[in-house]
């Protein structure tokens, strides 16, 4: 890069403007808080990502190799429940939607600062109340805390995990609030939706989602919790009530939510994808409009998780029809991804090859939805490890991928220094190459019957859970690499420059880390988003 | 100024059509009506509701923005309601006859009503 | 299939085959579409990388006929598998004339199942080849799943209302029996095995087999005990011969169809629906009767009207 | 809406007090639309079990006091009409005004709880119609009832909790506008309380005949 590089020391920017926790711990400044999501997500996945490991240890033998059952049950439900809530919801839209948004747009923060501080607050008494419960001898309910099961048949800590999640959803619909009206109102003179990077088209659609369908998985937590409590049984067959409403009320929250998990990895694929092959992306509008679809449409597809619940099967085929419908706009960005990179300049730095990996990964994953989908085919692998399989193709595969790749790419832009590219590529392959081996046999465990949530199984399936197993190792590995090699460039990495990767948009106009008001004066848009045609030095 | 300010004659005359649907509203609940009942009763609950909405909340004078957030949320509140409640009533509807020609229930109907209510399957 | 390493279950039952063959569409979609991103990738990353930094690409903003196509062809491809898979599901959730049935109660964390006859197993179920069988389920506590993935059936067992299922098995032999909805604690351990045995061993095993009286009679006698007979029979409440599957005209004036559902609330919550004609006397059985007992009492009601209780499903 | 409470009307983040406005207001919507999709998973619930066991919930609903019912609602209703007209005041720079119909606000909305606790919960209470806690009801349906109640005291309860919150947000703003905090330029924090109260009203708006009137009271 030509512009020259002032080390990160010499300059006043928001990581050194002050000192000391409180600092820390009371600013209001975006990018500092989505350092403080940073840190607590990345203890959150490997709490998580431990009890994986111990699961996929007592996997192992068919008698299971560690634990007892009542133990293993626990260990998959803190795993959901550690993963879905406090890693995967947040990860994206809480650190570099946080970071990014009101860069991105050229604005000075978030229209509401103090509040997005308490999002923050509010998501760490959830996850202290989540990990109380863990400590407190656990919670065996499944992330999915059907009844009759959790409010009548089970006495571990249910009350304070249901209490967590109920917390930590606030936090989610906070800044999900935070991000839509910072979005509409605080864009920089210029900035009209159509030259807004697709990251924040996807994170614009995330926080509908969050708006939207998180208020209905609180009051239906309250309800768990009320029935528990004063046996106030609303879900209670003993009365009447009736276990399958809790499943509607908590699958309109939880089918969209998989998708405020994916969105945002979406719109991190789409800034990666552009930024290293020097392209405009393929189709912008359709991009940018198949967020907003995919938000809209998963709204409309829940049923799909009660095929065999002993929901009415005409519901059944509704939802059916409607899962393929959302199928549709996925298949749309995938493609348009692959598209730009025709003719492109692509280069292969770190956070492309996670790119890269999303989109295999993700298709795969996404596909296997479609057997889901299928009424016919998910009554034989429901609720068995083909389920499992799907969704970690595309949680693991996909959203876990979008969000090191992101990461990767803003690193720089986050701390000011670059980490060693070689390093990173090498854990990117130990990354794809243990996923694969940990998750595709699933698949395979999955149509032969295999059902989920087992801690014993029949001696079978030994041999494809042994691969599985012996895949999570080495994606435990994958996983630790890119945590050294983070915090060692923090200290020695080299200084980065405000714009390493010669990317547009407005986050790299200004040094890096940027200053606290991001910048100097507020930036003038004059171009559409990616307008990597332009000649060097035109502001874009 | 920032917004609109109101004349305070809306604001009582809102205030005066509320009072009247309420006392509407329970009046006509002595009435026998039949299923119109319920019918009557939200309608002037919904009517009691805009007006709260239009003028109390100033949403006749806000940006269209405003309105499309408030639409949407009901929008979405009709989805929840509408695609759970097609499970709940068409669960009387199954089991699917042997065959759809020679079927010798008499339904589809509306399932009928009492306690623990439809036969479910 | 091949035997080491098998990439799906045993064909074991009519529904089998024709899921598999969806199954196996499904994979060549997955394939193709697989196979097409993958190797585009690949043949662009290798063809259009980056020779030099100075490089700058021609921009293109997008076209919009290949952007039909490509959202035509999967929008084609899922009707296709949406009405193929809803046409196969709608065939196998309905239970054929004439099927023998078998009454499955899920508790934490075992199976009980009794045949019409009479025997009951745990974690067992015995079945001749090549009969239609027809499971009406329910639980004692929480929610269960009844799964066989031989058969590819599976539906969950739900407190308060019963849920059903049906099977063919074309093969002898012994297949696994899953619980698949997590129900707690030793929810990995609720399994068991179902034994599909030729017609004539089945009979054998039948006779043979720890047998008490059969549902039926043994409803007879609860209906004794329960003294049901004091009222039903004498006038104060309408008699229950030939009610079943017979649709009823209630006090609303509404129908409903005696089947199952309907009698297990009759007994359960006779307040519910009150028939027409008759005043609502009659008292709860609700904590009297256990789940069994109840299916037993329906047994016993079906059998008072036994053609309408075979050939309804 | 915490921000405008900052010693200058115009947080830094804003460019102008317009744009801060409108975000404080349509912040205060999208909240709502939140709300309104709490409060929806209870109404999803009511309205399919009152329809699955519609006798058991119109005898439920003649158990209540429609009454006290009215009077509540009535209640609310003063109590957002003097909301509004503080949210006036506060538009129009009326310290005195704003002062007192914050506190008329409040007045009522205690009144609201107080009638609600000590008339009708203890009531129930005491008549055995709290599932839980105290249910001895026993006519006919009584398992319909019973179910019924529980969405009487979930829905009530939670609609309680909203005003007790709308308060406890009233008497900070009866804090601030002591000490002279608002005026023209600066009353979104009073503006958005003033949405949040009345959004509060509706839902008794809909409380009311769901729980009281449809079971038919002829
Ligand atoms: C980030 C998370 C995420 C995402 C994005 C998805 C995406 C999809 N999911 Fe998944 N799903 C989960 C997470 C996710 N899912 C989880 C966690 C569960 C289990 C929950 C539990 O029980 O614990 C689950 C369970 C689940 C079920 C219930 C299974 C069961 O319990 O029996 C179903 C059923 O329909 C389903 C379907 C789909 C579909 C159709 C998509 C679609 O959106 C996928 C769309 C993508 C593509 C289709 C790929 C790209 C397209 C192409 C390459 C072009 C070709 C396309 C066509 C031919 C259409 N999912
Ligand atoms: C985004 C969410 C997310 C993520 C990232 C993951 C990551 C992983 N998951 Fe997870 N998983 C879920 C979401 C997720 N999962 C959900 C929602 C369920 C359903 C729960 C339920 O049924 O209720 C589930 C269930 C689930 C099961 C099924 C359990 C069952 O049904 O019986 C399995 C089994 O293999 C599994 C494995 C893994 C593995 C190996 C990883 C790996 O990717 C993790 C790799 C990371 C590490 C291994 C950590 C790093 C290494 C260390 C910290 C080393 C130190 C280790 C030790 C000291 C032991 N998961
Ligand atoms: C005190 C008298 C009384 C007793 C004892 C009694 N019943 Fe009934 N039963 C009635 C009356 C009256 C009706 C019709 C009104 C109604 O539907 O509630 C009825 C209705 C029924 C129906 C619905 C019949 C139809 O035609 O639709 C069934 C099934 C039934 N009873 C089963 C039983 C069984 C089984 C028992 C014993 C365990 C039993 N009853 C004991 C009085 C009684
Ligand atoms: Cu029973 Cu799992
Ligand atoms: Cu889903």
């Amino acid at each position: 890069m030509a512009t020259a590089a002032v080390g990160p020391e010499t300059r006043v920017h928001y990581l050194n403007v002050d000192y000391g926790i409180k600092s820390w711990l009371l600013t209001t400044d975006h990018k500092r808080i989505a350092v403080l999501y940073l840190v607590s997500i990345t203890l959150f996945f490997f709490v998580g990502g431990a009890a994986a490991a111990l699961m996929r240890l007592n996997l192992i033998e068919p008698n299971g190799a560690l634990v007892e059952p009542a133990t293993y049950n626990k260990l998959f439900s803190i795993h959901g429940i550690i993963m879905v809530f406090f890693f995967m919801i947040p990860s994206i839209p809480a650190v570099l939607g946080n970071f990014l948004v009101p860069m991105m747009i050229g604005a000075r923060d978030l229209a509401f600062p103090r509040l997005n501080l308490l999002s923050w607050y509010i998501f760490m008494a959830g996850g202290a109340l989540c990990m109380y419960a863990v400590i407190a001898g656990g919670v065996d309910t499944g992330w999915t805390f059907y009844t009759p099961l959790s409010t009548t048949y089970l006495n571990s800590n249910v009350m304070s995990a249901a209490l967590g999640v109920f917390v930590a959803g606030f936090s989610s619909i906070l800044t999900g609030l935070n991000f839509v009206v910072t979005i509409h109102k605080m864009r920089a003179p210029g900035m009209t939706w159509f030259r807004m990077p697709l990251f924040l088209w996807a994170m614009y659609a995330t926080s509908i989602i969050q708006i939207l369908g998180t208020p209905v998985l609180a009051i239906t937590l309250a309800l768990v919790g009320l029935e528990r409590l004063f046996h106030v049984g609303i879900f209670d067959p003993a009365v009447g009530g009736d276990p399958i409403l809790f499943q509607h009320l908590f699958w309109f929250y939880s089918h969209p939510a998989v998708y405020i998990m994916i969105l945002p990895s979406m719109g991190v694929i789409s800034e990666l994808v552009t930024c290293f092959a020097k392209k405009r992306i393929f189709g912008y509008s359709f991009v940018a409009f198949s967020s907003v679809a995919i938000a809209a449409i998963s709204f409309l597809v829940w049923g799909h998780h009660m095929f065999v619940s002993g929901q009415s099967i005409y519901a059944g085929i509704i939802f059916s029809a409607l899962s393929f419908a959302v199928a549709i706009p996925s298949a749309i960005k995938v493609f348009n991804w692959t598209a730009t990179l025709y003719k492109g300049s692509i280069s292969y730095q770190a956070p492309m090859l996670y790119a890269l990996g999303f989109i295999g990964l993700f298709t795969m994953g996404g596909l296997t939805g479609l057997f889901l989908a299928t009424l016919a085919v998910d009554t034989h692998v429901h609720d068995t490890y083909f389920v499992v399989g799907h969704f970690h193709y595309i949680m693991v595969g996909g959203a876990v991928m979008g969000y090191l790749g992101g990461i990767h790419y803003w690193w720089p832009k986050i701390t000011g220094r670059l980490y060693p590219d070689g390093w990173a590529r090498l854990a990117a392959a130990i990354i794809f190459i243990g996923f694969n081996l940990t998750f595709f046999p699933q698949y395979m465990l999955g149509y032969l019957g295999m059902p989920r949530r087992y801690a014993v199984y029949p001696p079978e399936f030994q041999v494809l859970n042994v691969m599985s197993s012996a895949g999570a190792s080495i994606l435990g590995v994958g996983y630790l690499i890119p945590l050294v090699y983070m915090l060692w460039s923090l200290r020695y990495g080299p200084v980065a420059g405000p714009n390493p990767w010669g990317a547009k948009g407005l986050e790299w106009l200004t040094p890096s880390p940027p200053p606290t008001e991001n910048f100097e004066k507020t930036p003038v848009v004059t171009e559409e988003a990616y307008a990597y045609g332009a000649k060097e030095g035109a502001v874009g | 100024m920032l917004g609109h300010v109101v004349p305070k004659k809306i604001y009582f005359l809102i205030f005066g059509a509320l009072l009247a649907l309420t006392a509407l509203t329970t009046s006509v609940a002595y009435v026998n009506l039949g299923q119109w009942n319920t019918i009557a009763a939200l309608t002037i609950a919904c009517c009691k509701a805009t007006l709260v909405v239009l003028f109390f909340m100033h949403l006749r004078w806000s940006t269209r923005l405003m309105r499309v957030v408030l639409l949407s949320a009901l929008l979405w509140l009709a989805i929840l309601i509408g695609l759970t409640t097609t499970d709940f009533f068409s669960r009387g509807w199954t089991p699917i006859p042997e065959s759809w020609e020679t079927s010798r229930l008499p339904l589809p109907g509306p399932p009928p009503q009492g306690e623990f209510g439809t036969s479910r399957r | 299939m091949w035997q080491g390493f098998p990439i799906r279950p045993d064909q074991a039952s009519t529904i089998a085959r024709g899921v598999d063959h969806l199954y196996y569409f499904l994979i060549a979609i997955d394939l193709f579409f697989t196979a097409v991103i993958f190797l585009t990738i690949f043949y662009f990353a290798l063809r259009y990388r980056r020779r030099s930094q100075k490089e700058q690409p021609p921009q293109i903003e997008g076209n919009i006929p290949l952007e039909l196509v490509w959202t035509a062809i999967p929008l084609g491809l899922v009707v296709i598998v949406f009405l193929w898979g809803t046409s196969l599901f709608i065939r196998n959730s309905r239970p054929p004339a004439a099927a023998m049935e078998i009454f499955v109660v899920g508790k934490q964390w075992m199976w009980k199942l009794q045949h019409p006859e009479g025997v009951e197993e745990i974690n067992a179920l015995h079945v001749p080849v090549n009969r239609p069988v027809k499971l009406t389920m329910t639980s004692e506590d929480v929610i269960h799943d009844f799964s066989v993935p031989a058969f590819r059936i599976k539906k969950d067992v739900v407190p308060g209302m019963y849920t059903t299922l049906w099977f063919e098995a074309t093969k002898t032999g012994k297949f696994h029996l899953f619980c698949d909805q997590y129900c707690g604690t030793n929810h990995s351990l609720m399994r068991g095995e179902v034994t599909v045995m030729e017609p004539t061993e089945y009979e054998q095993w039948l006779s043979g087999g720890i047998r008490g009286e059969s549902m039926a009679q043994a409803g007879a006698k609860l209906y004794d005990q329960l003294a049901c007979i004091t009222c039903h029979g004498t006038g104060k409440g309408p008699p229950l011969v030939g009610v079943y599957g017979k649709p009823v005209k209630l006090s609303d004036g509404s129908m409903v169809v005696a089947d199952d559902a309907y009698l297990r609330e009759s007994v359960l919550y006779p307040s519910a629906k009150i028939v027409a004609g008759y005043p609502p006397v009659m008292p709860t059985f609700k904590g009297q009767v256990t789940e069994e007992q109840l299916l037993q009492l329906i047994a016993y009601i079906k059998s008072l009207s036994p053609e309408e209780g075979k050939a309804r499903k | 809406m915490a921000d405008s409470h900052a010693s200058t009307p115009l947080a830094h983040q804003f460019e102008d007090l317009e744009q801060q406005h409108e975000a404080a207001s349509l912040g205060m919507w999208i909240f709502l639309a939140t709300e309104v999709m709490f409060f929806g998973g209870l109404f999803a619930g009511y309205t399919i079990y009152r329809n699955l066991y519609m006798p058991g919930f119109d005898v439920g609903s003649h158990l209540l006091n429609v009454t006290i019912g009215a009077v509540n609602t009535a209640v609310l209703i003063c109590s957002s009409l003097t909301m509004a007209l503080g949210v006036r005041a506060a538009q129009l720079g009326k310290r005195h005004a704003l002062l007192t119909f914050l506190i008329l606000t409040m007045a009522l909305g205690l009144a609201f709880i107080l009638i609600k606790l000590a008339l009708e919960w203890r009531h129930d209470y005491l008549e055995g119609f709290a599932p839980g806690l105290n249910f001895t009801f026993a006519g006919p349906n009584a398992k319909s009832v019973e179910l019924f109640f529980c969405f009487y005291f979930a829905m009530t309860g939670v609609h309680a909790l909203h005003m007790v919150v709308g308060m406890g947000v009233l008497s900070v703003l009866l804090v601030l506008a002591w000490k002279g905090h608002f005026g023209p330029e600066r009353y979104n924090a009073v503006e958005t309380a003033g949405l949040y109260w009345h959004f509060v009203d509706i839902v008794w708006i809909f409380l009311f005949p769901l729980l009281y009137l449809i079971g038919g009271r002829y």
